[in-house]
């Protein structure tokens, strides 16, 4: 066994060096200032001050944390019905389906982005179908939607996946169970399958949520250079303005606005599968 | 219990079906425009294909990515089985602490792991291209395979490995004769999310490249604000060489399937 | 108990999209209170009947009353029937308390009801102090119990248990079995219970019905089926027991083993073939005199209380053949430090087509090894010319290194015995061998059907017969140069015996039975 | 046993595939060893505007040098900056004036060895002598213009533009219509100018003023944001007005007909892109060879015809502007020359975090 033990230490380096220490770099950026050179070190919270003194930072923050919510309850609102109807298709249809939803997520997410700038295009496919409506000129490119459509169709796969998942194992006796204790179709599915089927959910969110709050290249792509994320600022700071101390602490930031938002999600899974009825 | 198909439920797959394949439609369609423009489909040419073939700087992306996948998934699928097993045999301590710090790339959006890397390598003073993104890529790609075989690993009987050595094979060769097959399908699976994690990736490689070394990613990235179909062309061509692997790794085992019954 | 027809189950019949058919048009009456069991053989179709009852199935045709009215239609959250599952099916994300409570809140009922319904049954199943015990950290017998409450405090008129127990270790399962029958006393309400354990289906049953292939092959009290099988496979399936084949001679007299015996059963046709089954418990072991069948004890097994002794009544297809013994030296390669050693063989001349070089070595028990490690070393090639008619030839062996031998390979015709009792011919050889090979043999019977090249055949099928049973008079360990007789023979009839003595194999016996012990049954009549 | 075995080979053979193709990479482009001895390597790295070169000149230099180009594009002169910062090395920069100025002062250049480079004499008049490397030490100018607005005639009325100048992006008779530049420094610039201030102020109230300004625009105008993909915008004549570089509006107006271009009385952004050697350069020879080559009559032709900029090279400048020249009736190709309202850029590091930060405020309300 000793000997088995001895393969897992390269790796544990590994993870040390490129795992680890990266992390240390940003929170050490992020309290301190002055310089992308470890050498000159200067301690401090000016980062910080600097984030929340501003109100703009704080509406980007909430902005990206507004679009990755709405991103997230379509996902679920349009996923779970798609896997649900999936989950109980015959098991051969049911794995070609879930190889088609799967595809489009192994094609390059920035080519199936910049696939929605040509669609969404002024005068591009879709104004020319709301323009049979007479909304030709409809802005659609560089519009929350346009950023939240692309957001959704990027990510939604994760949620269907998940969710589907959790359908799929779920003992098909235990409808049976339910029917034969009295539920029919609509009570069986709310106090079992729903249920049930929560945890897919959470990990579905976390899933959808996590890309979508730090995305970056989306909205810029959709969104147009008007349009700044969390992500946007973090990437401007790192590329452009040359702020690394700055940009640390944003993604700082970011990342505990993220872990709170799954700490919550969690919660809400474990009350949910508690107590499922009623 | 018997499952059936009702119309609702037809709608919304075809609808779900749209959804997901119009783009790539899109895509495929005005690549093979004899126009500039995105939005009116002129007529049927070969010229942005030709352009893109032509164009150094797109076929070297291509080039690149293609080899960093490729070398980026060997590497990492053989490390993290390795790293898997050797953990499936370690003390819970180090089992959990692995696993949780290797959660950290999975968790963290890409824009921290990529920052994160980026300040790693200029700290190290390192110059930043080829070999910074193909290691980048080996350490994002490393956990997502050990996550696919991990759990093979424990549904193996624990005493496989100690039957495998009491029939007299050296721990190695209880390892690449027992183990590996049977963890067989999590290591195909491994392999593939991380080749295509690693084809896909923009994010991290963006902060991570330098020196003129592109993927495909970034290309489009940087190419995307002027109009140029040849980006079309290329994301055709990705859609075809993903579409193709994909179609070998889930088809060769049904046709295998197939073969047995007969 | 026999009271008013409860459910009737009329000529359900069930095929799956992929065509099979799992009901084969089966009728049923079932009754109240009664303790029903459907058993039979996994892919019976049990089950599935049992899903329809419950409804979660619907038949292609026939139809299931209940109480009269028709409910082949219904779906299952409307009807008096409740179920309780192969595996329980409890709901995960509910406590014990919710999931009883369950069917109770789906109707409504209020609060206190519910709390007083559910308490009751937790009593039932004496499962009081677990309420609020989440279900998933729970024995498999306690989810058992969980689930019956769940069905039953809904109060049903029937209830469906589809293999409750098959999840259980036998010590559990027996336990359940007799807590199963005490719940149906107590609640008197008709359990339809589904098995392939036909020990469980005879302890709980008031009524079994043993199933086969979508059939229903015997409906009948425990005692009726266990004593009177209606035919081979429901003697069988109900426990083990002797069928032989036999001829009912007349009324109250019935042939097997070419005796006529007394037996109660009348009303078959005169030489009417049948199967007579008689119960191993009926019979007993008396010396050979009294017997009225003689034979051989052929093995036991301690069973607890009793043995089951197994006793011959007549040997089954044999030949003998003769081993001729040498002591031949294997030959030795100096040079190339090697031994190789082989014997001469017969064979049968149709034994030479498919002859293959594994044949032959096995065959010749030819084989090399290193004359100092003892390593055995690979015979490389193999030289004969033997042809498919009778004569001796020629066949050599030789290593790699050249090291080889020759030894004869003597081609005979036809060497076999056919029996017409048993409908089956056996068929070997005369061989030889060198002390050594007895001497190094690991399993002597395999090695000398090998080296006899005996094998058995069924004259009706063609099917294998295997050989049972080996017999030589020579001892294994100090084997000396020579020839023996080696016989080979076929299992022949052999009975099963609940003995309380022991007898040591080949004891000559007899065994006697009393006339109302033997069960006549026509041939596979249902 | 064999499964594994061949697992092994399989992977051992996607690795030499792999190295394989790496070598071929960078063997493509005609590696020749003359060119190695010559100066020492055979490949230069050139960091350049994405959509700023000529059709063949990069083929041409590489068949003439027999050498391979590896380009790498930015979209702003802080991103290159950045990237030099993180340590990245390339043998030629074409940042912008400003820019230029700054890498001077932070040493990051190295100077010119005039000995190396022939065409100097043929520098256009307007980029000559410029104020932040007068002659020539660091930088040889590779393309420069101005910065003025591009309309459609067909639904701005000419006379109400070139009257109301940068105001008339706060004209909400076009609201929703516009295209604004998103770049801090052109952005303020316009803003700047249009409060008839100077782009290089570093007084306080003045910058805030453009700051109000631009915010105003940006709440009043809902304008699109963008950068280069202002092209194609104006080209298809999705907007009717966009502040456009004079180069990208050439190309435009070639384009569509509709299109006029107008450098507002209010003043503008005389720029310069030059050619620079960074200090950490590899290969400097070769470098020197390339702005030479730039210089030459062919490829400033090359570029200033599909790129639509002022040529560095005053023989292409004027054939280009003459009249039987290709860009002869375009408004947009000659930038305006010697007019006092007219300013070029210079660095001032305080300045440019400031407007940096500003610029994303405004951008993300």
């Amino acid at each position: 066994m000793k000997k088995f033990r001895s393969m897992t230490y390269p790796y544990i380096i590994w993870i040390a060096v490129m795992i680890v220490i990266p992390m240390i770099l940003i929170v050490f950026y992020a309290f301190t200032v002055e310089g992308n050179s470890v050498a000159s070190i200067k301690f401090s919270f000016a980062n910080f001050i600097r984030f929340f003194t501003d109100v703009i930072f704080l509406e980007v923050l909430l902005k990206s944390l507004y679009i990755a919510v709405v991103t997230t309850v379509v996902c679920v609102l349009l996923g779970y019905p798609i896997a649900y109807v999936i989950a109980r298709l015959p098991s051969r249809q049911n794995m070609i389906l879930i190889l088609l939803i799967t595809m489009p997520t192994w094609i390059n997410m920035l080519v199936r982005t910049y696939a929605w700038m040509g669609l969404l295009q002024d005068g591009g496919v879709f104004s020319s179908i709301l323009s049979v409506f007479g909304l030709g000129d409809v802005q659609i490119l560089h519009t929350d939607f346009a950023v939240i459509l692309g957001m959704v169709y990027n990510f939604i796969p994760f949620m269907i996946l998940q969710i589907h998942t959790s359908l799929a194992k779920m003992d098909s006796s235990l409808l049976d169970a339910a029917n034969d204790l009295g539920a029919d179709g609509a009570k069986s599915f709310l106090k079992v399958t729903l249920p049930l089927s929560v945890p897919g959910i959470v990990s579905g969110i976390t899933l959808v949520f996590l890309p979508a709050v730090s995305s970056f290249f989306i909205p810029k792509l959709l969104g147009g250079g008007q349009y700044v994320l969390v992500g946007n600022i973090i990437e401007n700071q790192f590329l452009t303005a040359g702020d690394w101390n700055f940009g640390s602490a944003i993604s700082l930031i970011m990342a505990v606005v993220i872990m709170i938002s799954m700490f919550l999600t969690k919660k809400v899974d474990v009350k949910a599968s508690s107590n499922g009825e009623d | 219990m018997e499952k059936k198909k009702s119309i609702p439920s037809k709608i919304i797959l075809v609808l779900t079906l749209l959804f997901f394949y119009l783009p790539i439609a899109y895509i495929i369609l005005f690549s093979f425009n004899d126009s500039r423009s995105l939005t009116k489909f002129s007529g049927f040419s070969l010229q942005w294909y030709e352009k893109m073939f032509s164009d150094s700087t797109m076929m070297s992306a291509v080039l690149y990515t293609i080899i960093i996948a490729v070398i980026a998934t060997a590497v990492s699928t053989i490390v993290g089985i390795i790293t898997a097993i050797g953990l499936s045999k370690s003390r819970r301590i180090v089992r959990n602490m692995v696993e949780q710090i290797n959660n950290l790339p999975v968790l963290n959006p890409d824009i921290v792991t990529g920052i994160g890397l980026l300040m790693l390598f200029s700290a190290f003073a390192i110059n930043k291209g080829f070999m910074t993104m193909l290691l980048a890529h080996i350490m994002f790609c490393i956990p997502y395979v050990m996550l696919s075989v991990t759990p093979k690993l424990r549904s193996l009987d624990p005493n496989i490995t100690d039957a495998a050595m009491d029939l007299g094979a050296t721990p190695f060769q209880a390892l690449y004769k027992v183990i590996v097959p049977q963890i067989k399908p999590g290591i195909v699976s491994g392999a593939l999310i991380a080749f295509t994690m690693s084809f896909d990736d923009f994010i991290i490689s963006y902060f991570v490249t330098g020196n003129g070394v592109q993927n495909i990613s970034i290309l489009v990235y940087t190419m995307s604000k002027r109009v140029n179909p040849s980006i079309n062309a290329l994301s055709t061509l990705v859609i075809v060489i993903i579409t193709v692997a994909l179609g070998i790794v889930n088809l060769v085992p049904i046709i295998r399937e197939k073969k047995k019954r007969k | 108990m026999e009271e008013k027809k409860l459910i009737q189950i009329k000529n359900i019949v069930k095929n799956f999209e992929d065509g099979q058919i799992v009901l084969k048009g089966v009728s049923l009456d079932i009754y109240e209170n009664e303790f029903v069991t459907l058993l039979g053989p996994s892919g019976c179709g049990k089950t599935t009947l049992l899903r329809i009852l419950g409804g979660f199935l619907s038949p292609s045709e026939g139809h299931i009353i209940f109480d009269g009215d028709d409910i082949t239609g219904l779906p299952p959250y409307k009807r008096e029937i409740n179920t309780v599952f192969q595996k329980y099916a409890l709901f995960p994300h509910m406590d014990v308390y919710d999931n009883i409570a369950f069917g109770l809140k789906i109707k409504k009922e209020p609060k206190d009801v519910i709390t007083q319904k559910v308490m009751r049954m937790l009593r039932l199943v004496n499962l009081e102090d677990f309420a609020h015990r989440s279900v998933t950290e729970m024995s498999g017998g306690q989810q058992q119990r969980v689930a019956i409450a769940r069905a039953l405090v809904n109060e049903p008129s029937v209830l469906l248990l589809d293999e409750p127990l098959g999840a259980l270790d036998l010590k559990l399962r027996k336990e359940m079995q007799i807590e199963l029958k005490r719940i149906q006393e107590e609640v008197g309400i008709t359990f339809i219970f589904v098995t392939h354990d036909q020990e469980e289906a005879l302890t709980m049953s008031n009524k079994i019905v043993v199933m086969r292939d979508g059939e229903i092959q015997q409906i009948g009290k425990p005692t009726e089926i266990y004593n009177e099988p209606k035919n081979e496979f429901v003697a069988n399936f109900i426990g083990e027991t002797n069928i032989i084949e036999g001829v009912m001679v007349d009324d109250g007299i019935v042939m097997f083993e070419d005796k006529k015996f007394a037996c109660t059963q009348k009303g078959f046709e005169k030489n009417h073939r049948v199967d007579v089954v008689i119960r191993p418990e009926d019979l007993s072991v008396v010396s050979k005199e009294q017997g009225m069948l003689k034979g051989q004890v052929k093995g036991q097994v301690f069973k607890g209380v009793y043995y089951d002794t197994l006793v011959e009544t007549r040997v089954g297809t044999s030949i003998t053949v003769k081993m001729h013994v040498s002591e031949d030296k294997p030959i030795e390669n100096e040079t190339a430090k090697e031994k190789i050693s082989a014997n001469t063989f017969f064979l049968d001349v149709s034994d030479t087509e498919d002859l293959d070089d594994t044949a032959i070595v096995a065959l010749a028990v030819a084989y090399a090894w290193d004359s100092e490690t003892e390593d055995p070393i690979s015979i490389k090639e193999i030289e004969n010319d033997i042809k498919p008619e009778a004569g001796t030839y020629n066949v050599k062996f030789a290593t790699a290194a050249g090291t080889s031998i020759t030894v004869n390979a003597i081609v005979v015709n036809e060497n076999r015995v056919v029996s017409k009792v048993f409908q089956e011919e056996i068929y070997a050889m005369n061989f030889f061998v060198k002390t050594d090979d007895i001497l190094d043999s690991l399993a002597l019977d395999t090695d000398l059907k090998t080296w006899a090249n005996a094998s058995a055949y069924s004259l009706e099928d063609g099917e294998t017969v295997t050989i049972t049973d080996v017999k030589y008079d020579f001892d294994w360990d100090n084997i000396a140069p020579g020839t023996y007789e080696v016989t080979f023979a076929t299992e022949g009839y052999q009975y099963r015996v609940s003995t309380t003595k022991q007898y040591e194999n080949g004891k000559e016996v007899g065994l006697i039975f009393a006339p109302e012990d033997i069960h006549v049954m026509d041939k596979e009549g249902v | 046993m064999n499964v594994t075995i061949k697992h092994k080979v399989r992977i051992g053979a996607i690795i030499i595939a792999a190295t394989l193709l790496i070598a071929s990479l960078s063997a493509c482009g005609g590696s020749s060893s003359d060119a190695v001895e010559k100066y020492g390597s055979d490949t230069l790295k050139l960091y350049i505007w994405g959509e700023y070169l000529g059709q063949n000149v990069i083929s041409d230099f590489e068949k003439q040098y027999g050498v391979k180009v590896i380009i790498e594009y930015f979209d702003s002169n802080e991103m290159m900056y950045t990237k030099l910062l993180a340590g990245d090395s390339y043998d030629i920069l074409v940042p912008s004036d400003y820019m230029i100025e700054r890498l001077i002062n932070k040493d990051m250049l190295q100077e010119l060895d005039h000995s190396l480079i022939t065409g100097l004499e043929n520098i256009a008049e307007g980029v000559q002598n410029l104020v932040f490397d007068p002659d020539n030490t660091f930088s040889v100018p590779y393309l420069w213009g101005s910065v003025g607005l591009v309309y459609n005639t067909k639904t701005v009325d000419p006379a109400e533009i070139a009257e109301q100048g940068y105001s008339i992006l706060k004209n909400t008779d076009y609201k929703g219509r516009i295209y604004f530049y998103d770049s801090e420094r052109d952005a303020f610039m316009v803003a700047l100018k249009a409060l008839g201030y100077s782009m290089n102020t570093d007084n306080e109230d003045e910058i805030n003023e453009a700051y109000e300004w631009l915010i105003e625009m940006n709440d009043t105008m809902s304008p699109i944001y963008v950068t280069d993909e202002v092209i194609d915008g104006m080209m298809s004549g999705i907007k009717d007005i966009g502040i456009v570089y004079s180069g990208d509006a050439t190309v435009i107006l070639d384009e569509n007909e509709d299109m006029d271009f107008i450098t507002p009385s209010e003043g503008t952004n005389i720029w310069c892109d030059s050619m620079v050697i960074p200090a950490n350069a590899k290969n400097p020879l070769l470098a020197h060879e390339f702005i030479s080559f730039m210089l030459t009559y062919d490829a400033a032709y090359d570029n200033s015809e599909t790129v639509g900029y002022a040529s560095n090279n005053q023989q292409v400048l004027d054939e280009m502007s003459s009249d039987e020249g290709m860009y002869a009736d375009n408004t947009a190709y000659l930038p305006r020359n010697g007019y006092e309202k007219d300013e070029v850029f210079r660095d001032n590091i305080v300045l440019q975090k400031k407007l940096s930060e500003l610029w994303i405020k405004v951008k993300a309300r």
